[in-house]
């Protein structure tokens, strides 16, 4: 942990140069034409100083989202409406809500696939297919019949999540309950063990380091869904609806705070999900 | 009075198909095995030995032929756990220690956790690693991880040892000192033993009845029938008798050997 | 009434047909028929539903209906597969895998990348297309470019997670093999690190085909020329013409499971040796 | 009290002001009503949720509720608090457009969705292409927001006279760098946020007697919202839970709709409907003339 | 002339740290090994034979002493592929055939491709698998995997050869066959050659120098200098002078057998 720091840091830190010189450069138009229109001449410095100063611009520039979620997190209350918290917090918890029902529902679809015949061979074609339907398009839908039937709230948008991130865990666990090679099976049937002793003493340990990757992409997976579930709720609250509310009124800098905001939760999500990789590997003796 | 044969095969041949034709791995294999039998298979590398074994533990379907264990077929027999079996690689689970894996059939066939762990103990101590109980397999040599997976094999009650070069991985001393173990505890407990090695004095100390194999199809060529008594001191190996059987099974062997 | 029956008895009969076609010995064609058999039933029940319950035409459209659409539309379908598919998610779909790829070897090879560019790439990836997707339809036009953009962003994580993994995943004894041979990095890497890492590296791949598509149709909502399956999904909810739009989600089923079919298809031929793929 | 829902057609702005100050100042209650005010966005029909339930009554533009009436929707419009179309062509005026004659050659952004109808029937007036090809002009569809005629990537855009055409100005250009085209000047235009709901409904008395006394509140609502426009921005900015509306655009917003209901007492003008059904007819949206869009039982019962 | 010795290890130790503490797996062990030397290594499983070679392989880090591999480091002396390894379990790449893992370490040493093939063909007929070239691993039998890891080892020239158990898995036969084609090897090659064995016999049959070592911790309780000569025909297992060192190794295997 601390060795990445330097690392980290450095790379970081090149970003955000490279940062900066993009919001130059795609910001510079707007500048050059403003400029035109009031008959001012552009010299370097103020092109620099006005690239990072826009109200609207194409990329705003890093200190300005800083301000911004220094502006919306720390100086409001975290139940105003204006805190980004809030918002985060909102899909937080369908993320979360979604990532454990996908979760479930793929290792159920993934455990039918292994062990049922039938399972395997009709399934897995029309999960792969559920998966290419653009979910935007549905999401309305699904949260309208949802609303029809009396279900509204956080369970829509999690179960967008879910159908987002069901689906890397379905083809992850698939592959690692099928990873244990054919003598570790077969003691298995020495013993005429059960399927499910041999799905919880074999099959499941044998999957987990597919699991887990699988759990990193669930979990970002199941954020997109909640902020998609979002969208159609009526852009109400939640990070996907700051993006939204953001993108109609062209306020590039909101837009990239929630941005930034939703990648920070994604990032912690999936650190804690490999920290929690490490110590069971660990314990299970996996991590030589 | 004669009891029927706890292991009979009739004409059983396998092939497997590959990717470059098809390999015949048994071809019109026949044997009975007695009740309390210890027998011994022996033969080249790749003559059959392991398919053999498999096809009795209902781990490889034969195509041709038939077998029976205890009377009922080889996949009823497994069904009611009738034999233990060591394979040729241990095979340890790498996410569980020795203990766990020593624990993982009672687990499996429902022992109570009193007696797991009191027969975990008495196994690991027959194959001399007290004290290595929490570690894991790829903490320990080779030869310990296979004394580990025998003594898995020998953990729980099961009429029948099917072992598949047990001892292949294991220095002539504690190889004796199991070889002696394994003897006891079939007098002890008349468990019937079918028992793959590479060494003929291992097969001449331990067994009833030695089968030779030859490869290519893999088939019988001898049965040898032991004539040393059940009671065998490790001394017996320099009695003429034990030479003579020795001989018999080196002169098989060889007469297998096509290529020699 | 008639019609929750017609629904129900086509469940029946569908889950009976495929417990049949399990029993048998896996032949190619029987692989084949069970998903067929499957599908046909979910449309079949689908169908009854709609009727049965005479769900509004606005709310979902019944099979018959969109399969009417879809024969009468099949030159708008065309030239928006042509947009998606092939321009926005293809090219997409292969810089961004291409990319992860690299960027996973690179980070496996040294530990400072490992802990400084990781840690970054996973935060940058997991921002969400539906913020990215404006942005980038901003910087890169509206045309398929800014489509292959999303969609570069959309795989590169799946991949760049499971090639990471994946490279690790060699055993001690398959590693100090190679050590004795003093081998050289990349020697080890072609020889044995890749071949290892391929199971993990096709999970990544499969993942991303879906994904694709997806990241191209979404992106499309959010700017495109006026063709495109995601400008005429969105454009057609608008106008509330669903068979369309179930016309277009059709199309992108088809595409998303040949693409998926392909990958598994490579897969096969070239993890054949991998515990799963066996038997 | 009685439960009624409303579903919105856009996200909790000054537009649907009316309706808040009903909400707020307690038109609704006084009428007996328990009222949920469901805010809209790019992703949602609200068709879809009135037929599926989720709400009693919509705010739809007439355009896309007569086309979703042909797709077999059984919707009817019971009020028309807007009297007049707020949609609007913006150019820059650097691009050389001052009048529709200066089309040809350049490229036009609009919003689809059946916003588009309106501009390709004019265009067609115009005699002009729109796909692209020599004397014509280019069809752009772009989102609802005002960054692609920023970025320059189209030379014109729809805009609303209450909204984005303010964005166009807050991000720094004059009204003189601009042209503007109204949809109600070019004689184009459609009527815009009118109330509708399903035929289901309007044939259950108990849901008439709610429906009638909502359409009274709504319109008292907006009356009062044309006349304290400032307090009605403010309480739709209370309404926002978003949190990202600002207090000027919305002022700015609401003394605009102010301008566009003015002269509507709720009943729907019949000529009106009839030129935004030619339109949408002309424009290919709808085949054929509709036939029991739209009623005045409704606001003939509120207003007396 | 004294050449300087191709291994030498002075004092070394190694200490693995596991989750419940230390174990002592090699302590100041001194060793060395002249060019040309066969030195076998027999010892009780786990007392650090495996640890040893892996030490001179430069595939673990002493924790104490040092040790030179042809005058250089044991990571130098790994980087000039000084040393061909054979490890106690076959470890073939399941995605290669039988041939492509015998290529394997040719093509990383950049042999030309007539000269691999070459190779390939000559050490899959040394241990008689001729034929399965174009098999995968798990279609052979475990006996065929250990002799192919042989091969692998045998197919390019180094100077160096350690071996851990290579013939542990094999029958009496071809063991014979095997241990007399590596002496005859050794003999045209002057390989010095560092083998790990159970075998007594096979220890006292082919080497110059047999080590034995004892366990917990790992050390070397005797060195025996075979006074056999050179050249050494099968038969002179049954020779008194054979048997005498037979039985010294035996008494000083014995000896370390702490628990017996
Ligand atoms: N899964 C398989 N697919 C194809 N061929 C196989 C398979 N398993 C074994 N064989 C072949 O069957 C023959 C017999 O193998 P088996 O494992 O029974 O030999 P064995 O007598 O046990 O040899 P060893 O003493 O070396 O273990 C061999 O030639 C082997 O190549
Ligand atoms: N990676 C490891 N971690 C912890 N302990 C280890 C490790 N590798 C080996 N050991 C321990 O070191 C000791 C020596 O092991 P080594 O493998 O050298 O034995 P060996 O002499 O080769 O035995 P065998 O004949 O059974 O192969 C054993 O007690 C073993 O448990
Ligand atoms: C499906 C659909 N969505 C949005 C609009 C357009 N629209 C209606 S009100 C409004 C807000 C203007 O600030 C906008 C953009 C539409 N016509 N149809
Ligand atoms: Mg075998
Ligand atoms: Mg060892």
């Amino acid at each position: 942990m601390k060795q990445s720091f330097a690392p980290v840091l450095t790379v970081v830190g090149l970003l955000l140069v490279v940062w900066y010189a993009a919001a130059i450069w795609l910001n510079a138009d707007w500048t050059y034409d403003k400029a035109k229109r009031s008959g001012e001449i552009v010299t370097t410095t103020s092109l620099i100083k006005d690239t990072w100063a826009q109200d609207k611009p194409k990329l705003p520039a890093p200190h300005q989202v800083a301000a911004e979620i220094w502006r919306t997190t720390v100086e409001k209350k975290i139940t105003s409406k204006r805190s980004l918290i809030y918002h985060s917090w909102i899909t937080l918890s369908a993320t979360l809500l979604g990532f454990g029902l996908g979760t479930v529902l793929g290792t159920l679809l993934a455990v039918g696939i292994v062990y049922n015949r039938t399972m395997d061979m009709s399934v897995m074609p029309w999960v792969i297919a559920s998966q290419t339907i653009p979910i935007l398009a549905i999401a309305p839908m699904i949260i309208v019949v949802l609303n029809a039937v009396g279900i509204s709230g956080l369970l829509p948008k999690a179960m967008i999540g879910m159908y987002l991130s069901f689906f890397p865990i379905v083809v992850g666990m698939v592959k690692g309950l099928r990873s244990p090679d054919q003598m570790q099976l077969d003691q298995m049937r020495t013993w005429h063990a059960s399927a499910s002793q041999t799905f919880w003493r074999l099959r499941l340990p044998a999957s987990m380091p597919y699991l887990f990757t699988s759990l990193k992409i669930a979990m970002a997976a199941s954020l997109v869904g909640a902020i998609i579930g979002e969208l159609p709720t009526g852009a109400v609250a939640g990070l996907g609806a700051r993006l939204l509310a953001g993108s109609y009124y062209g306020q590039t800098i909101q837009i990239w705070s929630a941005l930034l905001m939703a990648a920070a939760l994604a990032a912690v999500l999936v650190g804690i999900i490999g920290m929690v990789q490490r110590i069971t590997l660990k314990r299970m003796g996996m991590a030589q | 009075m004669t009891l029927p044969p706890v292991i009979s095969a009739k004409n059983l041949s396998l092939t497997f198909e590959t990717n470059d034709g098809p390999v015949h791995a048994l071809k019109d294999v026949s044997l009975d095995i007695e009740k309390g039998d210890f027998v011994s298979f022996i033969g080249p590398s790749g003559c059959g030995k392991t398919t053999f074994l498999r096809c009795m533990a209902d781990l490889e379907q034969p195509t041709g032929g038939s077998i029976t264990v205890n009377c009922v077929s080889a996949a009823d027999a497994r069904m009611a756990r009738a034999y233990g079996y060591v394979f040729q690689a241990a095979g340890l689970y790498p996410w569980r220690t020795i203990g766990g894996n020593i624990r993982l059939p009672l687990e499996i066939m429902g022992y109570s956790k009193a007696d797991q762990a009191a027969r975990v103990a008495r196994v690991l101590e027959l194959v001399e690693l007290s004290g290595f109980e929490k570690k894991f397999p790829w903490q320990l040599s080779g030869g310990m991880q296979q004394r580990a997976s025998i003594a898995r094999a020998l953990a729980f009650d099961a009429d029948i040892l099917l072992m598949d070069e047990p001892f292949g991985a294991l220095d002539e001393i504690v190889r004796d000192h199991l070889n002696e173990q394994l003897l006891r505890l079939w007098a002890r407990t008349e468990k019937t033993i079918a028992f793959v090695t590479h060494s003929i004095p291992e097969a001449v100390y331990l067994s009833t009845k030695i089968v030779v194999m030859s490869p290519r199809p893999g088939r019988i060529t001898d049965v040898i029938e032991s004539s040393l008594p059940k009671e065998r001191p490790l001394e017996i190996r320099e009695t003429p008798e034990f030479l003579e059987i020795a001989h018999r099974v080196r002169e098989g062997l060889r007469a297998g050997h096509g290529d020699d | 009434m008639m019609w929750m029956i017609f629904a129900i008895a086509a469940w029946a009969f569908g889950w009976w047909i495929n417990m049949r076609l399990a029993r048998g010995r896996p032949v190619r064609w029987r692989s084949l028929a069970a998903p067929i058999v499957f599908g046909v039933t979910l449309i079949a029940i689908w169908e009854g539903v709609v009727r049965g319950l005479e769900i509004s035409p606005v709310l979902l459209p019944a099979p018959s209906a969109i399969a009417v659409r879809f024969g009468a539309s099949l030159d708008i379908l065309w030239v928006d597969f042509v947009q998606t598919v092939l321009k926005g998610a293809l090219s997409g779909y292969v810089i961004g895998c291409g990319a992860a790829f690299l960027i996973a070897v690179a980070v496996d090879r040294f530990p400072f990348l490992q802990r400084g560019l990781l840690p970054v790439g996973n935060f940058v990836a997991a921002l969400p297309i539906i913020g990215m997707a404006p942005i980038l339809v901003m910087w890169f036009g509206f045309d398929w470019q800014s489509k292959a953009a999303v969609v570069v962003v959309m795989v590169f994580f799946p991949m760049l997670v499971n090639t990471v993994q994946g490279l690790q995943a060699t055993d001690t004894m398959q590693r100090d093999l190679m050590r004795t041979y003093g081998a050289s990095y990349w020697v080890t890497l072609f020889k044995l690190r890749l071949p290892a890492a391929m199971p993990f590296v096709f999970n990544g791949l499969k993942i991303g085909t879906t994904l694709a598509l997806i990241g191209a149709i979404v992106a499309e909502f959010f700017g495109s020329p006026i063709r495109g399956m995601g400008f005429r999904i969105s454009t057609s909810v608008g106008q509330l013409a669903l068979d369309l739009v179930w016309a277009e989600i059709v199309v992108a089923a088809i595409a998303g499971s040949a693409f998926y079919g392909a990958m598994a298809l490579i897969e096969r031929r070239i993890t054949f040796w991998h515990p799963s793929q066996r038997n | 009290a009685d439960d009624l829902t409303l579903q919105l057609k856009w996200v909790t702005q000054a537009q649907f002001g009316g309706y808040y100050v009903a909400l707020d100042k307690g038109f609704y209650e006084e009428e007996g009503l328990n009222v949920t005010i469901k805010p809209g966005g790019p992703d949602i029909a609200p068709v879809q949720v009135l037929l599926g339930g989720g709400a009693d009554v919509m705010v739809d533009w007439l355009p896309s509720a007569l086309a979703a009436r042909e797709k077999g929707a059984p919707i009817v419009n019971i009020a028309q608090p807007f009297a007049k179309s707020g949609l609007m062509l913006t150019c820059l005026k650097e691009h050389g457009i001052n009048k529709p004659e200066d089309f040809p050659g350049h490229t036009l952004g609009t919003w689809f969705f059946g916003n588009e109808i309106p501009l390709l029937s004019w265009m067609g007036k115009l005699g002009y292409a729109t796909d692209g090809s020599d004397g014509g002009v280019t069809i752009q569809k772009i989102n609802f927001n005002v960054d692609p005629l920023l970025q320059k990537q189209v030379e014109c855009a729809t805009t609303m006279t209450y909204n984005e055409y303010w964005q166009v100005i807050d991000a720094g250009l004059m009204p003189d760098d601009l042209v503007v085209f109204k949809y109600e000047d070019e004689g184009i235009s459609t009527l815009e946020d009118g109330l509708y709901t399903t035929e289901e409904n309007l044939a259950d008395a108990e849901m008439q007697d709610k429906l009638v006394r909502f359409v009274r509140a709504s319109m008292k609502g907006w009356k009062y919202a044309e006349a304290h426009s400032d307090e009605a921005a403010e309480i739709v900015l209370e309404n926002d839970q978003t949190g990202a509306q600002t207090e000027k655009h919305q002022k700015r917003m609401m003394g605009e709709i102010a301008k566009l209901t003015a002269g509507s007492n709720g009943a729907l003008d019949e000529a009106a409907f009839k030129r935004s059904a030619d339109i949408t007819m002309e424009g290919g949206m709808i085949t054929k003339a509709p036939e029991g869009a739209w009623t005045h039982e409704i606001t003939d019962k509120a207003l007396n």
